[in-house]
């Protein structure tokens, strides 16, 4: 399927969600709380089969912190982008999406080490790169005098 | 004094030239012993001659270890398409002796929580046993320090207690990587030495003695390898590979395993102490190479063949110690060779070769020799 | 004495516990497993990463474009082109430049290039993990020859930084041409010697024949790509799949096998290895006139937008995901380091094998450290 | 029976792809000429880097000891790392006019990452990539160069 085809097909599974045709893949922005299902129906579809999730990205964006997923179906070659944003920056929780893709334990892992978004339902979620009393140094409000030096 | 008698006596008794004495140190040797004896009673000779001999092999232990450092890091270098080493002295022959004083001067580390007591004990028990082994070996015709007549068990029961001071090592150490790594190596020496003795077995029924002297003696008109038929050229090769495990030389190196256990069962040892690890591990491998020379490719016995008295003539004028050296440094960089070759095996596979392969191959390889010799087929 | 005898003592339910770095041989850089022994048998491997963490993500919201790119350099050091050439895709398909085909030749050539040195170095420190040392230096040797012609036509060896927005820094040496026609010659001649010293031995058979299997369905679940990924029949060439550069103007097999144990993800890299060099030799011929480089804005500023490319590196998929709001400095960038996602694959595969096999399986999936912690 | 002569097959072909490993080994130790190391300080006289070899940045100077560097600071801005700092000055041409020059052209040899863009960078090709690459010192100071000459002056006809 092309970007416009999975586009409405997502459209058509649930009217709610804000689909957009990116530059490159379909965008799909989807309430925290939605995230898990959709992602588990995009997972098993028959006309989906996103059995690939390639990354997940945390960006913070000023006000809220979200995460972007790419995910890709290795039977059709097709791609969509999963975007999630919570506005609340001292507690931020997402759903966990490592028991749909394994490969999700790691890479929510690093978004929660380096944006602090934490994931319910996570097998093992501990800090990886950094110490445990550093802090979240994605975002934009992270301040540093000792290690970021400014010219 | 007492050395100006010994050679007295010795250039009086030598009446033939002095080098007579490289083809046959029987009177040299004798005539020590009498001089001795004249000088002083029977006690001291005997307490004199050890002191010679031990300082002796000392000195020799520390040459030979020095120069097979040095030997083998330019054969692998070689091997590797690189030079090796190259800086000290030319083409870097006192490398190794820098390294010795390197070693010596430094910092001796002492383990926290390590078994003081064991944990110096065991280098010294590793050398020891080499020591202990390089007595029976015959370097040449007459050179022996001990001709026992159960040499063969001798070399075999010495050799292998070694892995004492291995198991020690590690264990006192209080290192994990030391403790996997002293735990493989027991296993893997007690297994392998089944195979050594078997394969040594395998000649000494052909030689029909264990004493080292009766079965170089024996291979005078041909080495037991040709003489032998396949038998003994299969326990030939059985014994190469099982005395490299033994010595905890690649690709059997699990002990040490520089990939998994970083140094294995001497990674806390430093300086001096891990120097007689370093220094062992080449000894060991002298020594399981010298014995192949002497049982198999004729010790210090010149290559003859049957009817050709002028080559054979040829073969005599070279000296029993060069042929001794030549033999053994050959079977030392076999095994080299073989180090600088192989992957690692792992310790269950390791365990596998031995009792899968050469366990069983190495009881038919018996049977067929002593029915070979019963029936009267070899040489 | 008898604190020290409780610590070595073993019970059942103690589990001997090592640390496997951050300073170990067999980890090649600074990443420090702790394994859960029984026996000399793996229960768990835990990772433990960061100690080369530089905050490459973080350091690329603050500079510039063609500032980016020395830094991709320093992820993947072994596929340093490869990955600068991620975020130059990105920045041409963002500004919608029209990269002319001489430009894309020889990023082909030069990535394939990379891809051979890294692989070279792989064999080697493979062969070295299991313990011949040998192989070390052999593919160190021929690497030398790859790093030669970089060096003479970027001027560095390793971490070239030869890529920029629009094109290549310099243009090909005159020589550059030749000398890749002789090292293809050479290595042509080589390669069968690295078989015939591992590949056919049966010690390495035995060391690494159903070691560290992984199904195909486990590939894709935790994303493992590559060639570890491709030896497990998961069909991950971002060349066959989303062709960048000259790809598509060329024939070449995605290696693909099914086995998906250590041994095929070595063979696989092996073929990989035949297979670069064919690409090398289609192109090297007929590399077209035009310039080297498009000339671009002094200061680059990408459209507002999301923009993701991915690329093929010597080790899986790298994805450059670049947000910008239309700054000279990006507003995010991540990348989808492939050793990162390669690494979690670790514990799931190694269980139930002895500590040899985990050196083993961790030289096969060849993880490159800086990549893990950018 | 079969199995006897299976497990004969196996240690067969064992041995030999050992004995084939051992072939290239073997080979090379008898091939001495096949030997890539060199002896490098030795060798330090006739060994030669490609004419593009990124060393350090230098900044060249004729013989008359001037420079093409105008100070503008491009460099200083595409510096990925801050290794170039350029500290200017004001002097007064012969024409009487008041003009912005270098003073300075600090050079961070120890932060330099050679990723080239200032050379690249550079209106008025003023740095260049030199051929040195033994840069060890025993002092970190030692690193911080400055490029221009002492007395250096702008090139005739360089804006």
């Amino acid at each position: 399927m092309d970007k416009k085809e999975l586009g409405e097909f997502i459209k058509s599974t649930d009217q709610d969600l804000e689909v957009k045709e990116g530059i490159q893949f379909a965008e799909v922005t989807v309430p925290p709380s939605k995230l898990h299902p959709l992602a588990k129906m995009l997972r098993e579809a028959e006309q989906t089969q996103f059995d690939f999730l390639v990354c997940i990205s945390g960006v913070d964006y000023g006000q809220d912190l979200g995460t972007v997923y790419h995910l890709r179906s290795t039977k059709f070659d097709h791609t969509v982008v999963l975007k999630t944003r919570t506005s609340d920056r001292v507690h931020p929780l997402l759903d966990s999406v490592a028991d749909i893709w394994n490969t999700a334990d790691f890479l929510e892992r690093e978004v929660y080490d380096l944006l602090g978004i934490k994931f319910a339902n996570h097998p093992d979620l501990r800090r990886l790169f950094l110490d445990n009393s550093w802090g979240f140094p994605l975002r934009k409000d992270y301040v540093d005098d000792i290690n970021i030096v400014t010219k | 004094m007492l050395l100006n008698m010994i050679t007295a006596n010795s250039l009086q008794l030598v009446s033939a030239p002095w080098w007579r004495v490289l083809y046959d140190f029987s009177s040299l040797t004798k005539s020590i012993d009498e001089g001795l004896n004249n000088t002083m009673g029977h006690f001291w000779t005997v307490v004199t001659e050890m002191i010679i001999i031990g300082v002796l092999i000392l000195l020799f232990y520390a040459v030979i270890g020095l120069f097979l450092v040095y030997a083998e890091r330019k054969v692998c270098a070689f091997m590797q398409n690189r030079l090796g080493p190259n800086r000290i002295g030319p083409f870097g022959i006192f490398q190794t002796i820098a390294d010795l004083i390197k070693l010596l001067f430094v910092e001796m580390i002492p383990i926290k929580n390590a078994d003081g007591f064991l944990f110096n004990l065991a280098p010294f028990i590793v050398i020891i046993a080499g020591f202990m082994a390089l007595a029976a070996i015959p370097f040449a015709n007459g050179l022996h320090a001990i001709d026992m007549n159960i040499g063969v068990l001798y070399v075999i029961a010495v050799s292998s207690m070694g892995v004492i001071g291995v198991l020690l090592a590690g264990w006192s150490s209080n290192n994990k990587y030391s403790l996997i790594g002293a735990i493989r190596s027991g296993a893997q020496i007690v297994s392998y030495e089944l195979s050594v003795g078997l394969a040594l077995i395998t000649v000494v029924i052909l030689a029909g003695s264990m004493q080292l002297s009766v079965i170089v003696e024996a291979q005078r008109d041909g080495w037991f390898i040709f003489k032998g038929h396949i038998p003994a050229f299969i326990a030939f090769v059985i014994y190469l590979i099982a005395s490299t495990a033994e010595t905890n030389r690649g690709p059997f190196d699990l002990a040490e395993a520089e990939s998994e256990l970083t140094a294995g069962y001497h990674t806390e040892y430093s300086g001096i102490k891990f120097a007689f690890f370093f220094l062992a591990e080449y000894m060991n491998m002298f020594i399981v190479a010298s014995i192949a020379a002497t049982v198999f490719l004729g010790g210090w016995m010149p290559f003859h063949v049957g009817p050709w008295d002028g080559f054979n003539h040829v073969m005599d004028f070279i000296p029993p110690f060069v042929w001794y050296i030549g033999k053994t440094f050959f079977v030392i960089w076999l095994m080299m060779w073989f180090k600088w070759t192989f992957p690692r095996l792992r310790i269950d596979q390791l365990l596998t070769l031995e009792w899968k392969y050469l366990l069983p191959i190495n009881l038919v390889n018996v049977l067929i020799m002593a029915f070979i010799v019963l029936m009267g087929w070899h040489f | 004495m008898e604190e020290q005898v409780k610590n070595i003592s073993t019970d059942e339910q103690q589990e001997y516990v090592i640390n496997m770095g951050p300073q170990h041989p067999s980890t090649h850089g600074v990443l420090r497993l702790v394994v859960s022994l029984k026996g000399e048998t793996v229960k768990s491997v835990q990772p433990h990463i960061g100690y080369i963490h530089r905050g490459i993500e973080k350091m690329c919201e603050s500079i510039t474009y063609p500032q980016i790119i020395h830094l991709t350099d320093r992820m993947d050091y072994l596929s340093a082109h490869i990955n600068n050439e991620a975020v130059c895709l990105t920045v041409e398909k963002a500004l919608q430049v029209e990269i002319p085909d001489r430009i894309k030749v020889i990023r082909t050539i030069m990535s394939e290039l990379t891809r051979i040195q890294s692989h070279q170095l792989w064999w080697a420190s493979f062969g070295m993990d299991l313990g011949g040392l040998t192989c070390f230096f052999y593919g160190l040797r021929d690497r030398e020859k790859i790093l030669d012609i970089f060096e003479e036509t970027c001027g560095s060896r390793m971490i070239v930084s030869y890529n920029c927005p629009g094109g290549v820094m310099y243009d090909l040496h005159p020589n550059f041409q030749q000398k890749v026609k002789d090292f293809i010659k050479y290595f042509r001649k080589i390669l069968p010697e690295y078989d015939q010293l591992l590949t056919g031995n049966v010690i390495f058979h035995e060391r690494s024949k159903g070691i560290g299997k992984l199904s195909l369905e486990d590939a894709i679940s935790y994303g493992v790509t590559g060639p570890s990924g491709r030896a497990s029949g998961f069909s991950c060439d971002v060349r066959k799949h989303e062709p960048y550069s000259a790809y598509d103007k060329v024939q070449f097999k995605e290696i693909l096998f099914t086995g998906g144990d250590t041994y095929f993800r070595y063979v696989a890299r092996i073929q990989e290895m035949w297979e670069s060099m064919n690409i090398i030799e289609q192109l090297i011929d007929n590399i077209p006139e035009g310039p080297y480089a498009v000339k671009m804005k002094p200061v680059i500023k990408l459209p507002e937008g999301e923009y993701y490319q991915r690329v093929e590196t010597a080790r899986g998929e790298l994805g450059a995901y670049i947000i910008s709001d239309g700054n000279k400095n990006p507003y995010r960038v991540k990348f989808r380091s492939p050793n990162f996602v390669n690494l979690s694959v670790l514990n799931h595969i190694a269980k139930g094998f002895k500590i040899a096999d985990l050196v083993a399986i961790g030289g096969s999936l060849d993880l490159v450290i800086p990549d893990i912690d950018r | 029976m079969r199995s006897i002569i299976n497990y004969l097959k196996e240690v067969y072909f064992g041995v030999k792809s050992l004995l084939v490993g051992m072939k290239v080994t073997g080979s090379y130790f008898f091939r001495p000429s096949t030997i890539v190391t060199q002896k490098y300080p030795n060798n330090r006289k006739d060994l030669v880097m490609f004419d593009r070899f990124k060393g350090e940045v230098i900044m060249p100077h004729n013989e008359k000891n001037e420079h093409k560097c105008t100070g503008c600071g491009i460099c200083e801005l595409n510096c990925p790392n801050g290794s170039i700092e350029i500290i200017s000055k004001t002097i007064t041409t012969e024409d009487g006019k008041k003009k912005k020059a270098i003073d300075k052209h600090i050079y961070r040899l120890g932060m330099c990452t050679f990723c080239a863009l200032c050379v690249k960078t550079c209106p008025s090709n003023a740095l260049a990539f030199g051929q040195k690459f033994e840069h060890a010192v025993f002092n970190r100071e030692l690193l911080i160069k400055t490029l221009n000459k002492p007395g250096s002056q702008l090139m005739k006809g360089v804006e």
